[in-house]
């Protein structure tokens, strides 16, 4: 109750949670259910962009590629820190997301079909992942914050990297040009759909708003994302697969055409064969992986036993 | 550069540098989101990344001691098999962790001698390329060395696995050694080592940490591979086939 | 040949179930050497090379009424990923053998249906191909429903592996029967079926035996695959770069 | 004793052993070895072959090779039913397969690296295989002199594919034809070494001559095949790679180099990571097909109780 009110009034003033602070239950719950699913989100990623790396066209390339992957887990390791401030291990949310129970981002369900995927995949759904994240930097718990200050700046130049490799792609061949517009014809409506809900539908954000998890609604995000993508992709030369998509002087934005959310829901309950192999590749990297954790442990327990032994 | 008319001996030992790298990073890379830890993830990322791009160093020198025009991709995408100078260790299936881990520091063990002799490298280009990977091969042989010890020394089951990773990869590495007139003619203008010389500081590298880990070091046997003179194992088409995919599906494309 | 014009429908149809019996004979012939008995060794060999048979015709029919000069080899070997029609079914990895034997009896049980109706088609080359596939296809339902029933039916952990299998597949076996305007105008031309023609008598011919090999036949999701729209799954890419390997590597040779 | 003499008289005969009929034990014994061995050899040799199934430049070509390996399962089967006939099951024969226990031709212990090699085994390794086994079909044991006539039939047509093959290969561009002699000068070797050592160091030889097992010296294969082999080369247009090689008008034979004997030996003992991959390949379908025998025999179980019961 009083520390209720504190807590309150920190969070009125713009100020940061931290972990050792109080906090109601249900916020922690929130937290760690955002915080969790957006590590596993960094982790399952890395599977769509890592069927390609082997595959990657030039040296140079490959190393951005790598590297950006290499980052996406680098995400994983800050996000899964965080999520451990508020009391959870590593391991419990790993179990949660095998077992199917916790969720990630449903747009990594998305087959990777070709190389201007990659592309895409930087310019459209890094883009998006950063119009939802940059307001999570300024969050009221300040674990999740920090580790979202140092995502957005990586993050951003991921999409600067992805729309690099789109603009090579697009000054080259007719083929490649339309593998391009191929990619951003599949992608396009999954980035959208990144945003969650429309607001009015939108479970969790309200309770969020008044919490400072949530800063900005969805719809809101989605414009944003809309106005700046059109923008880019008048200058890489492709068209977005959607022909009410246009410039709405009064309002001062983009229109867009309604979105599928029958699609939107079938993907993130799983409904789909992307989900089955994207959690079973995890399943079977922690199963297969099982053997040299617990080797690790035991040559820990050995060494320190050793080491007791002499002292 | 050192000379102008183009020295095949000089190409020839450049490319085989430039190609361990290359090979043994495209291995590395298909780890990917399949690791057994999350920072083991990174870690085979990073060194796929530094082993990469020592193969884009080494594989424009090369290109530029040819003097054809060949560029980094041209060499590293266009070839066919039997071009290829990689050791056939480089090639072989990532199988387990444990493999994994064996090959990366039995090879790794190897490439901090060589590039610590490449610094004096006659071939200043060379010995420039040698001064930055030096600490890359360090880093990949004590991180590797590292998980020989843990994983031979650790459960029943990781000893078992590690010890047949090893017994089934050490015939591979007399293949490190093996002369060739190549590195006759290296020595000779100091450009680098003769690989041969190598062979003893390598064991005495090598063997302690095996010893460590509890490992049974394997007597040598009769067999040979021969990849680094362009004979290799039937893997290596099967990663070429996969890895030159785009460049030979769009001839000319640029990425 | 019925027409002068190319019908790109006509072309379109004959590709697909062309390029079914190439990708799910690629796939099999990975088998080869690594089944369970030698009798099975045989028996999906020979599929296969049913399968490659069947594609061969069919493609080499396409070709001619494409009527710009490609051939069978260059249909299978030089096209891009996307201007592929098979079934995504036919792409995916093999997995285990049950898995791989309960994807060749819902494919070859479709396959009969698609061959009976075939026999009457008004492209006689077509209804001619059908002749010599149907026995093939019949063959495949029988030889892999028999072991659909003796691995459902069998131990416990063969149950679960089937159930599993079949779990896996189902889903995708709605793209079968997936409506699109290609199909329209074939059967409007006579000379096929429309796709979506053949779900009853499929589930009729297909869930006696799961019924018999005691598997529970899963619901239908809203998920959907698009393989044969062109639209693949990861998995052809990988199969392709393998497959067209020798082709993209020496263009214009002869073999 | 008597029936000793009985048999004895019908090998001198020329007549055949049938699997009922009275034999030495040594006899027997020789026979299974040599045809299990032959057996596992055809069953290994998959391998080599099935390494460039998925790779075939033309369906033509990948039909061929698919036939070709069905064949060899199909000389598999043949065989291992010419050995039961003996009195030992195929499960046994396996068993000593997997373990290590029996040989099989080492010739498929080296790597097919180009498709050049698949038409280097047919014509070479093929060719020897069969200069080695026509003598077999007329061998004192009547199952396996039966088995070898149905083989040898179909190994010939497989040679003919083969130089059919390189035929094709010499035809097209240069590539092509440096990998077709790379092919040679790396299977010329091995497959003279398919003759078996010297016949002053061969251990078998004299003992099965006499039982009418082996009817001609390995030497004298060898040389048939030599000479065979050379005319062949000149119309393909491939040199062999051995200097020493010539006709000698007064042998009215090819004279060849020295045979490297060392390499032979640590081929054959398994000293090399060929025998340790192929071995891998067998014993893990072994393995991995086990729920799949035991499901088939479990099914079989159930069946015949079932049946049982109904009656």
């Amino acid at each position: 109750p009083e520390y209720q009110a504190e807590f309150d009034a920190r969070i009125d003033a713009g100020g940061y949670i931290e972990a050792k602070d109080w906090m109601p239950e249900a916020y922690r719950k929130t937290l760690i259910r955002q915080i969790s699913q957006h590590a596993h989100s960094e982790i399952v990623g890395m599977l769509p962009e890592g069927n390609w790396i082997t595959r990657a066209p030039t040296l140079k390339r490959k190393a951005i590629l790598l590297a950006k992957v290499q980052d996406e887990g680098g995400h994983g390791l800050y996000l899964y820190a965080a999520a451990e401030t508020l009391g959870v291990s590593r391991d419990e949310l790993l179990e949660a997301l095998h077992s199917g129970r916790a969720k990630y981002s449903s747009i990594f369900n998305y087959p990777t079909l070709t190389w201007a995927d990659i592309g895409v995949i930087g310019w459209l759904v890094d883009g998006a992942a950063i119009m939802n994240q940059i307001p999570l930097c300024k969050c009221s718990y300040g674990p999740y914050a920090r580790a979202m200050v140092r995502i957005c700046k990586e993050e951003s130049f991921h999409q600067r990297q992805g729309y690099d490799l789109l603009l090579a792609m697009m000054k080259g061949t007719e083929e490649q040009r339309e593998m391009v517009q191929d990619a951003v014809n599949r992608w396009w409506w999954p980035s959208i759909m990144m945003f969650g809900p429309h607001d009015k539908d939108s479970v969790h954000s309200g309770q969020s708003a008044r919490w400072g998890i949530k800063r900005i609604s969805n719809d809101d995000l989605r414009q944003k994302f809309v106005d700046a993508t059109v923008e880019q992709a008048k200058v890489l030369g492709v068209t977005m697969p959607d022909p009410e998509l246009k410039w709405n002087a009064e309002r001062g934005h983009h229109d867009f055409g309604a979105i599928d959310w029958d699609e939107f829901w079938n993907v993130v309950n799983g409904h789909g064969q992307g989900n089955v192999d994207r959690l079973a590749a995890r399943v079977k990297a922690w199963e297969d992986g099982a053997w040299v954790r617990e080797a690790a442990l035991e040559h820990e327990r050995k060494r320190a036993a050793r080491e007791h032994q002499a002292a | 550069m050192t000379q102008q008319t183009p020295n095949p001996a000089h190409i020839e030992y450049v490319t085989r540098i430039g190609d361990n790298a290359l090979i043994l990073g495209q291995r590395m890379s298909e780890w990917c989101g399949h690791a057994p830890v999350l920072e083991e993830d990174m870690a085979l990322a990073n060194m796929s990344l530094d082993l990469i791009g020592q193969a884009r160093m080494l594989l424009t020198h090369a290109g530029k001691l040819e003097g054809k025009g060949r560029d980094e991709d041209q060499l590293a995408f266009l070839r066919i098999e039997m071009h290829y100078r990689n050791l056939t260790l480089c090639e072989l299936p990532n199988a387990d962790f444990g493999r994994t881990m064996v090959r990366n520091f039995l090879f790794a063990s190897f490439q901090v001698l060589l590039w610590e002799r490449l610094l004096a490298s006659s071939d200043t280009e060379l010995a420039a390329i040698a001064a930055k990977s030096l600490k890359e091969a360090r880093y990949h042989a004590q991180h590797a060395g590292d998980w020989v010890v843990r994983l031979g020394d650790g459960t029943a089951e990781s000893h078992e696995r590690t010890q047949a990773a090893l017994d089934y990869l050490w015939p591979y590495t007399a293949e490190f050694f093996a002369a060739n007139p190549t590195d006759e003619a290296i020595a000779a203008a100091a450009i680098g080592p003769a690989w041969s010389e190598l062979e003893a500081a390598w064991e005495a590298a090598v063997v302690p940490v095996l010893n460590e880990a509890t490992l049974t070091v394997p007597a040598r046997t009769p067999f040979k591979s021969y990849g680094k003179f362009g004979r290799h194992s039937e893997h290596l088409g099967h990663l070429l086939s996969e890895m030159q995919y785009l460049q030979r599906t769009y001839p000319g494309a640029q990425w």
